[in-house]
């Protein structure tokens, strides 16, 4: 199979859906001319033009704003936040307009809208371009929360996302818009609240997401080193969470950590560690271990910035510790 | 469409029904019936009505919690409308949403809203949408003088302008917000000032002549219409009940709400009428009557509608 | 000890530490002529006058952003959010900006404020003015998150707050106003990260924050009925957060169940459950059960909105669960 | 206070070492080391010192991303600024905030910050504080076009103007966001047309003209001291260099670019100060030659610099 980046895999996505759908709309800061900061929707304002591929004013709130009206009226908006950091700036139209019109509708609207957007540390960006903010996204009730860990995953999802009737937001990793992986020639779409194991084992489970996966399968290979088999769980969309694999991962292995790059303190590794402890209790040997981000906004020295986020190193530590082998 | 008699009329009696309607929802709040937080917009009904007499039934309309004239004028069944307000299954929301969050889009109308300026920008969403489209609809989008100074209506204001969008950005300047007066919290003689800012055309009109109203609301929406860009529309006018119901209103005096409710449309108006446009005394006896039957059919309607199932609470965050 | 109710003690306190630093600032929308829509500030404007009592316009970012500003100056602000739903259209200035603003200087400014807000369901106040979004503050790494539960709690409690030399956030119960219980004459404080065992009881432990206490109290009296002994204990602050305490009474009654009224998906009883099930996993008896309000906007009509959050019932019977009584 | 002789060569000097250092800084980041993100004001460094000239050093500012010079111009020591982008332990933020974060309360440096419009509230604030103690203090807040589009932009300025706070609204119109030309986000001939809405004054000046920057900004620093309110100033600049290390510059011409280095403040400044104000050239060149000088001390202080300790990553979360 022909292998393209995480970045082309998205852009693939968004021009196979905006032809199919003429509904679809870009909005978002330097998505045009410049292809957006990361590239990924380079070349689709030749391809689509100005109406379809709409650049904005620095007003987050009022394109997100604007994107909940459109997709009330019948188009199929998709905004793109630079980075998930300036969600602070439009959290009002996310959450308390996007995420609950519908309910408070009584179902009488729908608001097929996505938000895609890009997260996580590693570049140096500091403590307001490097946040991993899943968990705020998947507390409030009417979102949908995607987290792409490959080329492959990401395509697939990103379909299923724009076909999705309801507002989805798609996180992307700043530092995975150039991995490469394996994405076939023909159409496909991945159904949300799948999960899927991206690497099988029997001794301890590693529940891990979007940039974490990688370093879950980098920590499994240092277990197999010293004979512990890791198993790498991707839940791949947070909200819908396919609880039931997870918890039979760890039923199976009776070990399992949970692994993210947001801040670990009240974070979505609570909620995954919580609902594997309660469905798996009378199987677990040891307690569910979580592993996310220092409880510390980013920092920026490349001495500090690396340390606040789980390693292949200390994911490998906790496990052994869990399988009782150091 | 310019007015005819019988349109006077009927604008009449939709303002009439507006505030029977608000006065039947202040009994049903103090005797219990409706719970939560209620906005009268008694004393506003000449805006709702001059305003969306010029608008089209599939106009795009978004308001806030003190929009229950509004909903009314642009064509919300006051059935569903009031027993949305009383909880039951056969409100517009099936009693999810409340005072705060009619929404019909059989009508246009994309919801009311309990964040102050936040319907701005979804109309500006909805005013894209018929910019996309070529349907030659417009949006219109009412919020209040309080509202002039949250960050959504900037931005909103800045996307309407630019893309030229079909879109009426109607202010209803009732001097307070909550128990704020707007003019501690501006730095400009009337709100219509900020339009400049954005480039965009502005006019002040009398929010207690419904005629008035009704006028510059149409040429608005002709301009929208034909393509010429935004408007924003500052109507002077003045709420004669207090923000909410329990509003104990130490914040402006007796003498000042006196002032206005002598121009109150509702007694003014049908004295135009007689006056200037030739009904009768009958006319108007007639309409009254019809209202207050209406009425009655409503509230019997609503109070006799069941609760909500349920069963079906966990339903309708997503669809299907 | 006289009573009083939880409105008088916040603003008792307010008004001690008001006379004792010139530097308290009020800022908000209706705080001075009116009072406040729910009356904690009247009188303050008349005792302290407009400069200290500040009326703001509907510019929640602007006000809280202002807040952020004097509290680097010198000055010691307090924003009150008429509802913590409207922190959304000023999240940027909480969460990217106060709570990040000491540690991205390196410790050269700090930030003392305090945002006073008030939350919950209760009145038919529907989705936008209704949530309970605790999880949200908690999980941004700067804020610390205070949650009283009866009068004596929440004036000492807001002294510390004002006292603390960083952002504080205060979250009031709407229901909880007109709440009577005793309060001293005398100054006191209640340190942070201190949970108060509100009830004591060997055989389940109930963990329960502001509104969810009472609920709490009230299941720990229907299970008392039935020969359990509920011990109902109450963080207070939700960070810092008082861990050994939680652990310890798990460990006592080796069942445990975490109420609140948020959202329960990703919420703070993932958290308090997950660092429960890991500090007591050899003494628990069954899995740490997690109650929090159902997983929809609030509902508007009163025939649904109580049935969203637990009740005294709900949780009286998910403890016979976890105690085999049923 | 008017400009001295010595004054304008002084701000010469302050341009120059700008310029260098940031030149240094691009250098830097190609060499690997320098992390992140770098938006270099190379081409912005007459506003930035034109109006940093014109304030004292305990008045309080806030800036962007693009502060580097506007710190230097304020008196942030330029070994801590070039050690901080490093991510040093003596940089003026022990290395945790880097380039967009530069914070240092001993010259009233609030803070760069790296969310568009976010400082301008936060210097709304050190205002009212300065208003409050009546110290005679001002703020000024500098951002970018693009940040007159964001909501707390427009908060800010109506809290200004009707608290006639003692601030400087700095608005550098360098003709780009990022990527996008902002004549095609707004409506308005001028962003000093925005100040209207505000009720608020407003000037635009050259801003690759040092000397007219510091004419308007001390005028409005002398209203704000006066206690006669805020003022808005639009300089109209540009960046020589892209929006950040590594902007391929698509959306500008070669020619654009060239046209505005034809005035570039750093080679016209310099002529400027022999033909109209009596230097020599010999004056320039020893300038020149400090800042040369200076510049390599501080490359050299920043290189040899600790990293931060590891040990205190989790410490200055919070104050004691
Ligand atoms: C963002 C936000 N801030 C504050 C409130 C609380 N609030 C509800 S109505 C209101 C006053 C609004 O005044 P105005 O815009 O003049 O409208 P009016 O009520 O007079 O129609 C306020 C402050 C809110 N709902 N949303
Ligand atoms: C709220 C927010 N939205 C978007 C961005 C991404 N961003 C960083 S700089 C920038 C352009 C700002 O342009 P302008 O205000 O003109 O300042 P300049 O960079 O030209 O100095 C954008 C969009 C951001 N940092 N914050
Ligand atoms: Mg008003
Ligand atoms: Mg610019």
């Amino acid at each position: 199979m022909r292998e393209i980046t995480f970045s082309k895999a998205l852009r693939e996505a968004l021009i196979e859906e905006m032809e199919r759908d003429p509904n679809i709309i870009l909005l978002g800061e330097d998505i045009g001319v410049y292809g957006g900061v990361f590239k990924v929707t380079d070349g689709l304002l030749d391809r689509f033009g100005p109406e379809r591929v709409r650049e904005t004013p620095i007003s987050e709130a009022g394109f997100i704003g604007a994107a909940v009206g459109m997709a009330m009226t019948g188009k199929h908006p998709m905004a793109e936040l630079m980075f998930m950091d300036f969600a602070w700036v439009a959290g009002d139209q996310i959450f308390n307009q996007a995420a609950k019109m519908r309910y408070m509708s009584g179902g009488r609207v729908k608001v097929p809208m996505v938000i895609r957007t890009q997260q996580g540390g590693g570049r140096g960006n500091a403590a307001q371009h490097s946040q991993s903010l899943e968990t705020v996204f998947t507390h409030i009730p009417g979102l949908k929360v995607v987290v792409p860990s490959t080329p492959y995953d990401a395509k697939g999802l990103l379909k299923t996302a724009i076909r999705d009737e309801n507002p989805v937001v798609f996180f992307e990793d700043k530092m995975m818009y150039n991995l490469e992986g394996p994405v076939p020639d023909e159409e496909y779409t991945i159904p949300f609240g799948v999960a899927d194991i991206k690497r099988a084992g029997t001794d301890v489970t590693i529940v891990a997401t979007s940039s974490m996966v990688h370093v879950a399968l980098g920590a499994a290979d240092l277990l197999s080193e010293v004979g512990i088999s890791a198993e790498v769980i991707d839940p791949r969309t947070m909200y819908p969470l396919d609880t039931p694999s997870l918890v039979d991962s760890a039923k199976k292995t009776s070990r399992a950590i949970v692994v993210d790059e947001g801040y670990e303190r009240y974070g979505v590794t609570a909620e995954i560690a919580s609902v594997m402890a309660d469905g798996a209790f009378y199987y677990l040997d040891a307690p569910v271990k979580r592993m996310g981000a220092m409880d510390v906004p980013v920092p920026f020295s490349p001495a500090l910035e690396d340390l606040t986020v789980p390693t292949e190193a200390s994911v490998a530590d906790m496990a052994k510790t869990l399988c009782g082998k150091v | 469409m310019t007015l005819e008699r019988d349109d006077l009329l009927q604008m009449f009696k939709t303002m009439l029904l507006i505030r029977h309607f608000e006065e039947q929802c202040v009994e049903f709040y103090k005797s219990g019936e409706i719970h939560g937080s209620l906005h009268p917009c008694i004393g506003q009904e000449a805006t709702a009505v001059g305003a969306c007499v010029a608008l089209r039934r599939d106009d795009y309309m978004t308001c806030t919690y003190r929009g229950h004239g509004q909903a009314l004028a642009k064509g919300l069944d006051p059935k569903q409308a009031m027993a949305e307000l009383l909880g039951r299954k056969t409100g517009c929301n099936q009693g999810k949403g409340g005072s705060m969050h009619f929404t019909d889009p059989d009508i246009g109308l994309l919801g009311e809203n309990a964040i102050v300026g936040a319907g701005v920008p979804i109309a500006v969403g909805a005013a894209m949408t018929a910019q996309l489209d070529k349907t030659d609809r417009v949006a219109i989008t009412f919020f209040g003088d309080g509202a002039v100074n949250q960050g959504a209506f900037h931005e909103a204001m800045n996307m309407a302008a630019i893309w030229d969008l079909p879109i009426i950005f109607f202010c209803e300047n009732n001097l307070y917000s909550e128990m704020t007066p707007i003019k501690d919290m501006v730095n400009v003689a009337q709100l219509a000032d900020r339009a400049a800012a954005y480039g965009m055309q502005a006019v002040t009109v009398d929010g207690y002549d419904p005629i008035a109203v009704y006028e510059v609301t149409k040429a608005a929406v002709d301009r929208a219409r034909g393509g010429e860009g935004p408007t924003f529309i500052e109507a002077m006018t003045y709420r004669l009940f207090g923000h909410m119901v329990g509003d104990a209103e130490p914040y402006r005096t007796k003498a000042e709400v006196e002032e206005w409710r002598k121009r109150d449309p509702i007694t003014t108006f049908p004295k135009q009428l007689i006056d200037k446009f030739g009904f009768t005394k009958a006319d108007i006896e007639a309409v009254t009557a019809e209202v207050e039957a209406e009425l009655a059919e409503i509230s019997r309607f609503a109070l006799e509608s069941p609760w909500p199932d349920v069963s079906k609470i966990a339903e309708d965050v997503f669809a299907a």
